[in-house]
């Protein structure tokens, strides 16, 4: 019985069949890595988990209720949360306002006139935020604004900024892309700790393998708009279809 | 029936306009991502130009007639315009008469000066200030080319009247095989419809089938990478520009004689052309000539007495006086991006 | 103020020293001097200040947080206006029930167009506001003639109802006695200095109002308002439901501008269609963006920037010119009174639209920036002062 | 900055103890009236349109007012000081007091009229407040100065509320109104058109075009007139072609185009091009009457204004001697004649400083008293007065058509017909005026 079961989910968008009849199921407490070439339909499968997009199609189920057709602020309520391809962070507020924001989000939930108390008052937000914070090595950076930081930072920061609302499902969108060497590896560490420590369950999508096999306990290849194999990591490798599907594109 | 035809080639003219000076509008938003609160001044230019080019050929000489008196009881001063000394009294009228044609080659530099000076001088600076800067600016602009003009021209009306050949009306339901006299039409009304199609068309066919028009399309819709291609698109919006400025100063100039201009002109056209605009679509050429038309025969049909009635009668009078936006409201309602909207343009 | 940080404490105080201050700082020059003409500081123009100060905080707390520019805000202004005018009408003068109507009814008319408007984002909501803003004009100048009185403007007849006031009643506006239009003059020397209750009263609202601002700027609702205006597609997968929020921001800015309408109307119990203008909108705009959008006190200067034009360089005629310059040679008086006269009097549009483009040419962060500018030069000055000879500046 | 800040404060505070130490200098206003000048001077306010589009109006009613101020304080020729019947003024100002005087723009809005208003009062301290162009303006500032205790005196406006259901013990009006266009036009319009036409109407949207339709309607229908139909148009509009289509078959064989300023204009000017006046319908020729002219408008509408007949308050043609003297001060000192706003407020000027003359005194109660059912003559209207009911002038008004050859651009109207006030006159209690209370006057003590 997984955290998120998906079932038969087709998309097509015009005559183009994005998805066909994917079926998915991610255990609680394990990262799960969907890898695929590109057009395969990764981001088109993660849009319809975070209410982005609906399927034509077929069920989503998160903890055993339905995410189709709830908005996306409601699903993060529930618990989903979503690290996007190009960082989507609070660029013009300041480090530190930004991981408060999902604290608020957390606490207080989708909508609360909180008009007359102080940021600044709030306590446990703040605490909360600091520690998240210090967890993402960016607590000396809190008072920069957030669109002056490098590329690799905004990536932390909005990491931090999921993992402070303690999702059940965090879900990761290329999180090392156009990173260096360094900064992968440090993101590797990072995800590995908050796995071991809360238990997130995480749904990866990657395009670098060395990532995915250091990091995925399971992994589910996509392609052409369906699952093709879903199996452990060591048995991903090597695999047939996989390597049909890639073409040589990837060294699997 | 006949009612309703009249109804449909006053809107055809309204239209015109608004799509005329909406197109420009868009051009400006579509390329260089410029709210241009200063396109009705524009548009005002224009028909300040003709009413220059009238005042220039009528440029008079003063004699004094003993024989007449003026309102003070001093000689009279009689005025005999220069055309008509240089080039006789039928040829000197004839100029005088075609002022407003005329003043439609005359418009063409002075537009693409004023447009040229206005990208380079100020526009230039605001591409990538946020909209609420391009507003205060645009509109401060506004307020001085009004001023200026006020200063200069007076602010009541200046009649600039179409020459004589085109100021009658005509019959065009004869044209038609209906009776005579059943749809007549003032002509300069239809000329000013087949001008604007013609601009409108020529627009088109610009962006169509020019390699210019090629790269400025793909600049409307991803400029970092028409830019990257090494393509000077910066110069190439600075053309577009100037070319929406005539777009502008040209729809003012032949629009003289169907109403006089004030220098208020500008500002009695700059909301309703934004929402023209925006009704349209955000960054679409066809949705802004669309809803201009749209909205001018709406108009039109709300300002008739049978649809005025029924109005009153569900309890919406003096339908006539909100019709245009009324319909901006139910359009981007239903439509979240207007007619023909592109996703992304403005909505942040 | 226990709430506020220490900052905000002291811009705070420094907004009510000026709005207690005002009617001498407005009034720098003498009487019958050449100066004077400059002088702000009568009634009906710092009563002005006041209540377009507050009308501009609450367009603030819209289009400075959120970054939604509302094309129609003029309409909140207009219909506060009306209630107010209304309750003069039917229960008497006392300005209390006027501003509650005019807060009530202001805020469900935001609700309304707030609601429908907020379905769209970006240039869409201006447009549909505006759409909103110029129904209403447009209604209220001719068919709504017997809610508005059109053209005229709705204003108090000696046979209306007023159901509170008998014959020893006061006939203008007042709170529980004290007249609106009362001044007390103090003369010091050739200084005539008005103070005048309507204008404390608006004041008094005009702090109150900041202070609300200041307050919810700070709170976590002032943040996710500023979260917003960054990014929207953020805070939906943050769990943030946007659409309550701007509603609620754009209720609270009516609600901001119905105040206004009605301290408007107080202070002159006549309301016209022309506020509801889309002209009146945009200047409401342009008050916020002049002074600086998201900032505290930015729009509270651009406010009173325009109005003084408005109604101080309005009045600058040729006579006046003529006598500023009356010590010159008779050529160069004309000369400079000829080149003068198209920026004043009857050309005071042409001085503010040079104006508009000036600052925000040059100061792309409005009013404020210019008064950041000059406070870091002077801090720069002063530091060098300080170093050069450090004992003749005091410690902070 | 804190420098500045404290040094503020520590004067603020000397002040405020100076004041509370001396009680007797917190001067309230107890003085007889608002504004009683005290020094060697009167200060007047005028306050009219400078921007917008009744600008070039305000912009001659300025000038008017700047000639009337130089003739009340001894210059010029004297102009119409010289016609007037009343001789009291004798161009050393007004009771011996220098005229000066303050300007500000009413933008034609009621609430920046008054803020003109507003700061004259307060911070200028006018002690009577002139001018405005168009009748909500002047209804509005009206307002103002009954609650301000100073004397209006109306500029140009042509509504029948300005001293019907809205008028005010302080204020005054020289300018005639829409039910003396009516009634001065319908005559006219029957002797030349007949008694058996249809008129179509067009109305300005707002009030003023209301009671203007009302009363030309009422006026016309007296002599035998049908008015078909009565539609109105939104004050915004710029291009009246949909309106003006419609009359095409409606059966109507006259137009009555109650609009005024750029509407005017442009619903003339859509009407002319459409071929209405080349029309024959019901075998009459097509007629179209513009209610109120003005000659700044009719200037504006060019060559559309042929043969149209409307009525204005004055016009600069008129031979009497008043009317002579006025055109040639103003003629002379601006080099082109001078506007029916111009003489409208000119004349509003004079008969204000010689109320005050005969009531010796500023005080508005006392310059009321003097101009309520005041008689007077040579100001260019002919004998004229103020009635005391409703402080509304009555005078002859003047018939005028555009001119079919007209010598110079000025000379655009012609006078067709001097309707003597017997024919324009009604009772203080007519249905169109009812409904108002000219109340007490203030003078603001």
């Amino acid at each position: 019985m997984g955290i998120l079961e998906v079932n038969n989910v087709n998309k097509s968008f015009g005559g183009l069949k994005a998805l066909q009849n994917v079926n998915l199921d991610i255990e609680e407490g394990k990262i799960h890595a969907i890898i695929g070439p590109n057009g395969a339909g990764k981001s088109t499968l993660l849009n319809c988990f975070v209410g982005k997009l609906v399927p034509d199609t077929g069920t989503v189920m998160f903890n055993g209720q339905s995410l189709l057709g709830i908005k996306p602020h409601e699903i993060n309520q529930v618990g989903v949360s979503r690290v996007f391809q190009t960082p989507e962070i609070f660029s013009e507020l300041s480090v530190f306002e930004n991981v408060m924001i999902p604290c608020f989000a957390k606490r207080d939930g989708a909508f609360t006139l909180n008009a007359l108390n102080r940021v600044h008052s709030e306590q446990d937000i703040r605490e909360r935020a600091e520690e998240m914070l210090v967890d993402v090595n960016l607590i000396d950076k809190r008072d920069m604004i957030a669109s002056s930081m490098s590329r690799g930072d905004k990536r932390r920061l909005e990491m931090a900024m999921c993992l402070s609302q303690q999702p059940k499902l965090l879900l990761l969108d290329e999180p090392t892309a156009g990173m260096a060497r360094a900064d992968t590896e440090s993101t590797i560490e990072l995800l590995k700790t908050i796995q071991e420590r809360l238990k997130i369950t995480m749904a990866i999508i990657e395009h670098d393998m060395g990532v995915v096999f250091s990091l995925a306990q399971k992994i589910s290849v996509l392609a052409q708009g369906t699952v093709i194999v879903e199996d452990l990591p060591e048995n991903i490798k090597g695999h047939p279809k996989v390597k049909e599907a890639y073409l040589g594109e990837a060294q699997v | 029936m006949d009612a309703l035809l009249l109804q449909i080639l006053n809107g055809l003219d309204k239209g015109s306009a608004y799509a005329l000076i909406a197109l420009g509008l868009t051009l400006i938003f579509g390329t260089l991502g410029v709210v241009n609160f200063a396109h009705g001044a524009l548009f005002m230019v224009g028909a300040f130009c003709a009413v220059t080019l009238q005042h220039i050929i009528g440029l008079s000489k003063i004699t004094i007639d003993p024989t007449k008196v003026d309102f003070l009881g001093n000689p009279a001063k009689v005025k005999t315009p220069y055309v008509v000394e240089w080039f006789g009294e039928s040829a000197g009228m004839t100029i005088i008469d075609w002022a407003v044609p005329l003043a439609l080659l005359f418009s063409i530099p002075v537009m693409l000066l004023i447009g040229y000076a206005m990208e380079r001088g100020l526009i230039k600076h605001f591409y990538k200030r946020p909209h609420a800067d391009q507003i205060l600016v645009t509109f401060g602009l506004a307020i001085v080319i009004g001023e200026i003009v006020k200063t200069n021209f007076g602010a009541t009306e200046i009649q600039v009247p179409a020459p004589d050949s085109l100021a009658g009306v005509s019959d065009i339901g004869a044209m038609f095989g209906m009776g005579a006299g059943q749809l007549a039409y003032p002509t300069w009304r239809i000329v000013y419809f087949f001008f604007a199609l013609g601009i409108i068309g020529a627009i088109f066919a610009f962006l169509r089938f020019t390699t210019f028009g090629m790269v400025v399309r793909a600049g409307m819709a991803d400029r970092e990478t028409v830019g990257l291609l090494g393509i000077n698109i910066d110069r190439r919006f600075t053309i577009m520009f100037a070319i929406a400025a005539v777009v502008a100063g040209l729809a003012g100039v032949m629009y003289t004689p169907i109403k006089p201009p004030s220098y208020e002109l500008g500002m009695q056209f700059l909301v309703i052309s934004f929402v023209v605009v925006v009704v349209g679509g955000m960054g679409s050429l066809p949705g802004a000539v669309a809803a201009g038309f749209m909205l001018g025969i709406l108009e039109s049909f709300a300002s008739m007495n049978v649809v005025k009635s029924f109005f009153e009668a569900i309890y919406l009078p003096s339908i006539d006086q909100i019709i245009i936006y009324l319909v901006a409201i139910i359009v981007l309602l239903t439509r979240p991006r207007g007619l023909m909207g592109k996703a992304g343009v403005m909505e942040e | 103020m226990k709430s506020l940080a220490k900052s905000d404490k002291r811009t705070l105080l420094f907004v009510i020293f000026i709005a207690i201050a005002a009617p001498f700082l407005l009034n720098p020059f003498p009487e019958g001097s050449a100066m004077a003409q400059f002088n702000a500081g009568y009634p009906d123009l710092m009563q002005r200040f006041a209540y377009f100060g507050v009308l501009a905080i609450g367009f603030n707390i819209l289009f400075g947080l959120t970054g939604y520019l509302s094309f129609g805000h003029a309409a909140f202004l207009g219909v506060g206006s009306y209630s107010a005018v209304w309750m003069f009408k039917l229960l008497g003068m006392n300005i209390i029930p006027g501003l509650i109507l005019s807060v009530i009814v202001a805020g469900i008319f935001s609700l309304l167009i707030g609601y429908i408007s907020l379905r769209r984002s970006g240039i869409y909501f201006s447009i549909l506001t505006l759409a909103f803003a110029q129904m209403s004009f447009a209604m209220a100048y001719s068919v709504l003639t017997p809610l508005t009185n059109g053209e005229t403007g709705l204003q108090v007849y000696a046979d209306d109802p007023q159901v509170f006031m008998n014959e020893n009643s006061i006939a203008v506006p007042h709170l529980f006695g004290l007249k609106m239009q009362d001044t007390f003059t103090l003369d010091i020397g050739p200084w005539a200095f008005q103070f005048n209750i309507g204008y404390y009263i608006c004041a008094l609202f005009l702090i109150a109002a900041f202070y609300m601002s200041l307050r919810i700027f700070r709170s976590p609702f002032g943040l996710m308002l500023r979260a917003i205006k960054t990014n929207q597609t953020r805070l939906n997968y943050t769990g943030i439901n946007t659409r309550p929020y701007t509603l609620a921001a754009f209720v609270i800015s009516g609600m901001y501008a119905g105040l206004a309408g009605g301290l408007m109307a107080s202070m002159d119990p006549l309301a016209g269609a022309e506020r509801m203008q889309w002209t009146a909108s945009g200047e409401i705009v342009l008050m916020t963006i002049l002074g600086g959008a998201g900032t505290l006190i930015g729009p509270v200067l651009g406010a009173g920037f325009i109005k003084y034009f408005e109604n101080i360089f309005s009045k600058i005629n040729e006579t006046v010119l003529h006598g500023w310059f009356a010590f010159l040679p008779d050529g160069l008086e004309n000369a400079i009174v000829w080149v003068l006269h198209f920026f004043v009097g009857k050309g005071w549009h042409l001085t503010l639209g040079l104006l508009f483009m000036a600052i925000v040419i040059f100061l792309p962060g409005g009013l404020m920036e210019g008064a950041q500018r000059i406070g870091n030069w002077w801090k720069n000055r002063r530091a060098k002062g300080k170093t050069s000879s450090a004992k003749t500046t005091p410690a902070e | 900055m804190s420098n500045f800040t404290r040094r503020g404060l520590l004067k603020t505070t000397a002040i405020a103890g100076a004041g509370l130490a001396m009680p007797t200098l917190i001067t309230s206003p107890v003085a007889a009236y608002t504004n009683a000048p005290t020094g060697g001077s009167v200060t007047l306010g005028f306050n009219v349109p400078q921007t917008g589009p009744y600008a070039d109006e305000g912009a001659d009613e300025l000038r008017a007012y700047q000639l009337a101020v130089e003739h009340l304080n001894g210059g010029g020729d004297g102009g119409m000081m010289n016609t007037f019947s009343s001789k009291e003024l004798k161009g050393n100002g007004i009771l011996g007091k220098k005229v000066e005087y303050v300007t500000g723009d009413t933008q034609t809005k009621s609430d920046a009229a008054r803020a003109s208003a507003k700061s004259m009062i307060e911070k200028d301290g006018a002690v009577m407040i002139t001018g405005g162009s168009s009748s909500g303006v002047a209804i509005a500032v009206q307002g103002l100065c009954q609650e301000a205790g100073v004397i209006f005196m109306a500029g140009l406006t042509h509504s029948n509320d300005t001293t019907g259901k809205d008028k005010k013990a302080n204020g005054f009006r020289h300018f005639f109104n829409g039910y003396m266009s009516g009634a001065a036009l319908a005559p006219v319009l029957e002797a030349r058109y007949g008694k058996d036409r249809n008129a179509y109407h067009l109305t300005a949207d707002y009030t003023w075009g209301w009671t203007q339709q009302e009363s030309i309607a009422a006026a016309t229908e007296a002599k035998g007139w049908n008015t078909v139909n009565n539609v109105l148009t939104p004050l915004a509009t710029t291009d009246f072609s949909s309106y003006v289509a419609p009359v095409l078959n409606s059966g109507a064989d006259v137009l009555v185009l109650n609009h005024y300023g750029g509407n005017m204009i442009n619903s003339l000017t859509s009407a002319v091009q459409f071929g209405l006046r080349d029309k024959v319908v019901n075998n009459k020729n097509f007629e179209i009457v513009v209610p109120l002219y003005s000659r700044l408008m009719a200037r504006g509408a060019g060559e559309n204004v042929k043969g149209i007949f409307g009525s204005t308050n004055w016009h600069w043609s008129l031979t009497d001697e008043g009317t002579k003297a006025f055109v040639k001060s103003f003629g002379e000192k601006y080099g082109f004649p001078p506007s029916q706003a111009a003489h409208t407020t000119y004349v509003q000027t004079l008969l204000y400083a010689d109320a005050c003359e005969r009531a010796g005194t500023f005080n508005p109660c006392g310059v009321a008293e003097a101009l309520e059912g005041f008689k007077f003559d040579g100001l260019g209207n002919g004998p004229t007065e103020y009635r005391a009911e409703d402080h509304q002038c009555f005078k002859d008004v003047l018939v005028v058509k555009g001119k079919e050859n007209p010598t110079s651009e000025f000379d655009v109207l012609e006078v067709v017909e001097i309707t003597p006030r017997a024919q324009v006159e009604y009772a203080p209690d007519h249905p169109m005026f009812a409904g108002g209370n000219l109340g007490a006057c203030n003078s603001g003590a």
